[in-house]
């Protein structure tokens, strides 16, 4: 056999590949933070801006002098969008000795990561793991699955739903709705959660089309417009992201499909420059714990910080209120052990960052919270915010209590011996 | 009904012509070297970031041609100086290759545009309705992209029979051992045809670009696809990806429309419960649902009872 | 071992106490060293990692029984791994749900069985066809059953998965396998099985004719055998391998989804298959070890780390198509010759120069990274532990004239190495080690 | 009883006629050579009997069983082997590993997975015994790929006997060798041809004059005569259609 220099070089490369070395992470009177989302790959644009909303919050909470004069340092796990990757990383960061934990993107890796630590503290006492979770929003995590160890500041996918459907109760337009969703759990808990309000609080409002399309895989979704258009809907309920959001609105705006848009995640990154290339001016809502637009003081100086820093807007207010009422309880319990924050953190009433109170229901560690519904379009003077340099921005058209978005759970919560 | 019909005949002949422009380029390819491009889909993506590149700094229009010589460009680049290299060690190798090609192209299109989606535009000239059928407006752009995808086509068409360079070409397809023979530098036509098939899939990424999504996961989205349609179509057979592209486009878009599931194909008949109820989903998923994996499903079904796909003649 | 190594010991007069000692001894040795490494590491995270790459070894191999031994090119293998580790997850459950006395050793079986089924249906109809067109329909059978595997929720649990609990099952010896600890010995265990079984059965004659038929798959059906059964016999003990592998990571993780049946599941066996080698039996494991470390780990150092990953497979399909092992069996008449330490001083030259110019190429792609993605962190990072502005234009000057130099220091350096690598040869044949 | 029996054997490749209605018969433990000029079709008359192509219509037998439309492998497995006249061997294989591949099933061992195929000694022991005949023991742990040309052309029929069949099919056997090394060959094909049915393609007449028994002269796709080789010298027909263009 005769190998040409090439060989030789490749296996010089080889040679060179083998040495790199695991990185030690930084000085160790941090407390730190496990952020594990995905930072390569198709969602690394999601993961990149919530990495970077962390290390914004923990600077901002580390300028305030942290928590028991200790720093924050939130450590990236890059989970690849796999669940075993996650669990992987996640069992990395535990053994680097991270004792906190952050996700949000994926309800699969959601309940991976929270049913890995809640086996993991069973096997190792001690050294328990606590999972705070910013943005999986399935309705099961914090019901059947629920854990003592897992904690979500995101209002779950039925809450979405309860306060869109009550912005959509006074609505009288509302005659025909299409529902169009991704198929997984998420798509099918946004479409089951759809048609039980509506019937609800709508019971003359007629469901046209209930559609589940196959997660991130279409093109072009001008089949789906053009039954929607057959259907003779006036509002279309979605809770697509990402690309299956953008595409779902450019398609509809090619055919001309004058609906409105009752969504989830229209702010998702690219949502905005989606919205504003069709032209739908404010027949696009969306459903959230927060927009820039509020003309909350102290939220307005935090929104225009983080703009100047990165070129996004703060998509994750939730976050905020995770990292903050992280600072609050550890302060409380006086103890970075994952135990005693998770005790500090059930029932804690926290002032929220777009104003408001907001609580931590101990029975299922769920984030109680006011939830706002607004359109995107055109800015008036009192809108200062926009997004995606669009020039259009996020207007309030409903603000939902946080006393009505509260619903029951059936979470039988085990809590640790102490 | 029938406005969902027509709709979905338009925008399903729209969607085959665009996978056939793909299509083209992945055969021509194939039939002259025995390799199957898996990068294939990777140049499409090149080819609508090329064509926002050029559209941000002179125009959609001449985008629409440089971006495809670039790209055909740099797919020479690549047949010269890393698949000859591998050529020796087999198809298999060559294959893995492209493999491995489509996954550094993918990196380096995040590296470069980043990974969230490019506000590419549809030209303004171009930003109207064309028709209306019943209420449905039809965008002038998708019509555009109808007709130059065709136009494409009979240029191609015309190019294999009508020249001497399209000549060669076809007797590659038949005898790929025979044009060496005949004295025809047999590399340079190699690269030049890698070239020129990088550059129809450029083609439909510039036009594609605009009306779909310019992201870095386009050409992961699009591949296997493409893949199927060569190979129902018959591994080497133009007519057959023709084919095979309209027949996929036409069934993903109609199998959309319709909301059947086998429950209801059953009811037909009044039987009503499940005969399986550990597979309960079989029994409630509607044609619709599984409308995207319909063509792996047709791929499938296609090499099992016809083994060589619908026109292809070589066995592979 | 080589093809050549391999028939020169079967001619070898069989029988001896030394010769049986020589044929057993390697594995007599791997086992000892899966034993002692949790001792030679601590930390537990080393624990995950040996299992990851327990697992991965066994799956390899498994691909491998395919791509490297009978020829066909799978770009579907996850489908038995997947589908393995479903139905171990499924068993685990039942188990614990009926309290029936089947211990968790046993589990990683139920796996093989699924693969083996699932090998049976799909290989029946994709391995009537070799080349390309078998690559193609494992293709399209991979897409299909990921796809499905989100749809068809009651098996899979739809994208998040099915749950299982691995502490929950019959214990044996009072292990409850809930350590890590213990479930790399699980893994241990069951990978040495494995790569004993797999290897063994390459020195079967039903081992040879599958090498037959990769070679010429027309022959092969002259001298009486039926390659498409020949293919579809290999493709179903490779599945049956492949649900071992799957039950085994079922059990690690403790959770199977429809990643698992997944396209990159199939994408990372062939990769860590090929840069290990596929030519040579334990080149995969070479692979699934270094690819494993790399996917666990590369992504702490760089996020730009698939690029490395792919532009070193381009590199292996480029310039070393026989895998790590090849590069490394190249050596092996060299050493037998005693003449290896001759290749010395001329590594390390090029080795100095390849660093060199691998530094200045990944301060390219680590500045480009910055500026492209990273603009508004500002223009300062750091590449190995050094830190500057990426819109200064120093680093870049130095990225060049390292990359550059580099380049042509390597390529200055090649004669030596091609030199050192002739004398070495030259002396080897006087010896009479290598032809 | 005929080794090999065709009757009316024809095979289209489109609407072109290359065998057009072939009778032939080949006698139990005869030598029979096929001559005929280039693109008679005498290559594809092998491909129709050894299952390589089917043909469009009429019946082959092999010691009176009908084995028409059968796969390669079931007419190898009922005692029919044959070569190839371009060489058809297991490249990146050893030398040793091509002749046992051919060993193997005749053997009984078929796809057993529960043997090693090292430790067979009636294996080796009949793979050996085939090296030494065909002159390549010396090389057997060569790879098939590197061997010369004439090396690879006694690997060919090594590999091609190793099966022990009763019937061999060679297709050129000496094509492309130099005149010592054919005589080489032919030696090595009487020795091995001994107590079989050898049926031979073959270009160099006094290697079929020499070595046959009986002649077939296929022609355009016909058999215009099938008989002993002074009889066939002195058939008018061949005269005319075969020898006359020859010479």
């Amino acid at each position: 056999m005769k190998f040409g220099w090439h060989a030789k070089l490749a296996g010089a490369l080889a040679l060179v590949a083998i040495p790199f070395v695991v990185p030690v992470s930084g000085a160790d009177d941090t407390i730190k933070i496990a952020y594990v989302d995905p930072l390569s790959g198709g969602g690394a644009s999601i993961g990149e801006v919530g990495l970077k909303t962390f290390q914004f919050l923990a600077d901002d909470l580390n300028a305030k002098g942290g928590a028991l004069g200790r720093k924050f340092e939130i450590v990236a796990y890059d989970n690849k969008l796999n669940a075993q990757e996650t669990l992987v990383q996640v069992q990395k960061a535990i053994d680097s000795g991270i004792r906190i934990i952050t996700q949000g993107n994926g309800s699969a890796f959601a309940a991976a990561i929270s049913d890995f630590v809640t086996k993991y503290n069973e096997r190792n006492l001690g050294k328990e793991v606590i999972y705070f979770n910013y943005a999986a929003v399935d309705p099961v995590l914090t019901n059947d699955k629920c854990s003592f160890w897992h904690f979500r500041w995101d209002a779950n996918s039925d809450q979405k739903m309860q306060a869109l459907t009550n912005y959509m109760k006074d609505r009288k337009n509302i005659k025909k709705i299409y529902l169009i969703n991704q198929d997984y759990s998420f798509g099918q808990a946004v479409r089951s959660a759809a048609v039980a309000m509506l019937k609800d609080k709508r019971p003359d409002v007629e469901i046209v089309g209930d559609e589940m399309h196959p997660l991130l895989k279409i093109t072009d979704f001008a089949p789906y417009i053009a039954k929607i258009k057959a259907s003779g809907a006036d509002s279309v309920i979605t809770g697509n992201w990402g690309q299956d959001f953008a595409l779902l609105v450019k398609a509809a705006a090619d055919a001309g499909l004058q609906t409105d848009w009752y969504t989830y995640y229209a702010g998702g990154t690219g949502g905005p420059t989606a919205i504003k290339q069709t032209g739908l001016n404010h027949r696009v809502f969306a459903v959230g714990e927060g927009i820039p637009n509020l003309g909350y003081g102290p939220a307005d100086e935090f929104e225009k910080a983080i703009r100047a820093k990165y070129n996004f807007s703060l998509f994750y207010p939730r976050a905020v209120n995770e990292m903050r009422m992280l600072q609050a309880a550890i302060e409380k319990a006086k103890s970075t052990e994952p135990t005693k924050i998770g005790a500090a953190l059930e029932g804690m009433k926290f002032n929220v960052y777009d104003g408001g109170e907001g609580m931590m229901r101990a029975d299922d560690h769920q984030f109680i919270q006011p939830l706002y519904i607004s359109s995107f379009g055109e800015r008036s003077a009192k809108e200062p915010f926009d997004e995606e340099s669009t020039g259009w921005g996020w207007k309030l058209a409903g603000k939902i209590e946080a006393a009505n978005t509260v619903l029951p759970t059936t979470c039988k919560m085990s809590r640790p011996a102490s | 009904m029938l406005e969902l019909v027509l709709v979905s005949t338009l925008n399903g002949v729209l969607y085959g012509m665009l996978l056939f422009l793909m299509a083209s380029g992945l055969t021509l390819i194939f039939s002259m070297m025995g390799v199957l491009n898996f990068a294939h889909a990777s140049f499409y993506m090149l080819g609508a970031f090329f064509g926002f590149q050029i559209s941000q700094l002179v125009g959609f229009w001449p985008g629409l041609i440089l971006a495809p010589i670039l790209a055909g460009f740099i797919g020479a680049l690549i047949e010269r100086y890393g698949l000859r290299n591998v050529h020796r060690h087999g198809h298999v190798a060559e294959l893995l290759f492209t493999f491995g090609l489509a996954f550094v192209i993918e990196e380096i299109v995040q590296m470069i545009w980043g990974k969230l989606p490019r506000d590419y535009r549809i030209p303004p000239s171009l930003d109207f309705s064309a028709f209306t059928i019943f209420s449905t407006n039809y965008p002038a752009y998708k019509m555009f992209m109808l007709l130059f995808a065709i136009g494409i086509f009979v240029a191609l068409l015309l190019v294999l029979t009508r020249t001497r360079v399209g000549l060669i070409i076809q007797a590659s397809l038949t005898h790929p051992h025979m044009v060496g023979m005949l004295g025809h530098n047999v590399p340079r036509i190699f690269m030049l045809v890698f070239g020129l098939g990088c550059a129809l899939a450029a083609v439909a990424g510039v036009i594609a670009g605009p009306a779909l999504v310019t992201q870095s996961n386009m050409a992961a989205l699009l591949g296997p696809i493409l893949f199927v349609v060569v190979v129902i179509g018959g591994l080497g057979s133009l007519s057959g990806a023709f084919i095979a592209s309209l027949l996929i486009g036409l069934l993903q878009t109609f199998a959309v429309a319709v909301n059947l599931s086998i429950s209801d194909i059953f009811g037909v008949f009044g039987i009503h419960t499940n005969p399986l109820p550990f597979l309960s989903d079989i029994w409630r998923v509607t044609v619709a649902q599984i409308a995207p994996i319909m063509p792996y499903l047709l791929l499938v079904l296609i090499l099992v009872f016809r083994p060589t796909g619908l026109m292809g003649t070589r066995d592979t | 071992m080589s093809e050549r190594a391999q028939t020169a010991s079967a001619q070898r007069s069989s029988g001896g106490l030394l010769a049986t000692a020589a044929r057993y001894g390697i594995w007599v040795v791997l086992a000892a060293l899966l034993l002692t490494l949790p001792r030679i590491f601590s930390s537990s995270f080393t624990f995950t990692m040996l299992s990851l790459m327990g697992i991965s070894i066994i799956f390899a191999l498994s691909y491998n029984m395919l791509l490297g031994q009978t020829g066909m090119l799978s770009f579907g293998h996850a489908v038995y791994y997947g589908l393995g580790g479903f139905l171990v997850v499924h068993a685990m459950n039942t188990v614990t749900k009926y309290s029936l006395p089947i211990p968790l050793p046993l589990m990683p079986l139920v796996g093989g069985v699924a693969g083996l089924f699932f090998g049976v249906v799909f290989g029946s109809v994709s391995t009537r066809r070799g080349g390309t067109a078998f690559a193609m329909i494992s293709l399209g059978l991979g897409e299909l059953v990921a796809s499905s595997a989100l749809i068809l929720r009651s098996f899979f649990g739809g994208e998040e998965g099915i749950t299982t609990n691995r502490t929950k099952l019959l214990r044996i010896f009072d292990w409850n396998f809930g350590s890590q600890i213990q479930i790399y010995y699980l893994i241990a265990f069951w990978c040495l099985v494995c790569v004993i079984a797999m290897y063994a059965l390459t020195r079967t004659p039903f081992g040879r004719m599958c090498n037959a038929v990769r070679e010429n798959f027309e022959r092969a059906e002259f001298v009486g055998y039926n390659s498409q059964l020949v293919r579809f016999f290999a493709f179903c003990l490779s599945g049956f391998f492949a649900g071992i592998a799957g039950g085994l990571a079922a059990i690690n993780f403790e959770i199977v989804n429809s990643g698992y049946v997944g396209a990159e599941q199939s994408g990372s066996v062939l990769l860590a298959a090929y840069i290990g080698g596929i030519g040579f039996f334990g080149g995969p494991i070479i692979g699934a070890i270094l690819v494993t470390w790399l996917q666990v780990m590369l992504s702490d150092i760089t996020e730009v780390w698939q690029l490395y990953f792919g532009l070193l497979f381009v590199g292996m399909v480029m310039f070393a198509p026989f895998g790590i092992s090849g590069l490394l069996m190249m050596h092996a008449p060299l050493w037998r010759a005693r003449v290896l330490w001759r290749l010395v001083p001329a590594y390390l030259l090029a080795l100095a120069a390849g660093l060199v110019m691998l530094t200045g190429a990944s301060l390219v792609i680590e500045m480009a990274y910055h500026l492209s993605t990273k603009a508004a962190d500002g223009p300062m990072m750091s590449f190995m532990r050094v830190a500057f502005s990426v819109h200064s234009l120093l680093p870049w000057l130095m990225a060049a004239v390292l990359l550059i130099g580099g380049y042509f220091f390597f390529r200055s350096s090649w004669p030596y190495v091609e030199g050192a690598w002739h004398d070495a040869l030259m002396k080897a044949r006087e010896r009479g080690s290598a032809v | 009883m005929s080794a090999i029996e065709l009757s009316g054997v024809t095979k289209n490749f489109g609407p072109t006629e290359i065998i057009r209605g072939v009778d032939l018969s080949v006698r139990d433990g005869e030598r029979h050579a096929m001559i005929g000029p280039n693109g008679a079709g005498k290559s594809t008359l092998f491909n129709l009997i050894s299952g390589r192509l089917t043909p469009t219509a009429g019946a082959i037998r092999l010691k009176g069983e009908e084995i028409t439309g059968l796969r390669p492998y079931e007419i190898n497995r009922r005692g029919l082997s044959r070569s190839f006249q371009v060489t058809n061997i297991f490249p990146r294989l050893s030398v040793w590993e091509n002749v046992r591949c051919a060993v193997l099933w005749s053997m009984g061992y078929k796809y057993s997975f529960w043997h090693n195929v090292d430790s067979l000694a009636d294996v080796a022991e009949r793979t050996e015994s085939i090296l030494r005949q065909i002159n390549l023991l010396e090389r057997r742990h060569f790879s098939a790929g590197v061997l010369t040309y004439a090396e690879q052309r006694a690997l060919e029929i090594g590999i091609t006997v190793g099966g022990g069949a009763e019937i061999i099919l060679l297709d050129e056997p000496t094509a492309g060798m130099s005149v010592a090394e054919a005589e080489h060959a032919v030696a090595l094909i009487r020795k091995l041809s001994e107590g079989r049915t050898l049926l031979i393609i073959e270009h160099d007449m006094s290697v079929v004059f020499n070595l046959a028994d009986r002649i077939s002269v296929l022609v355009y796709g016909k058999v215009i005569a099938s008989d002993e080789p002074a009889k066939i010298k002195a058939n008018q027909a061949v005269q005319e259609a075969y020898l006359g263009v020859a010479a």
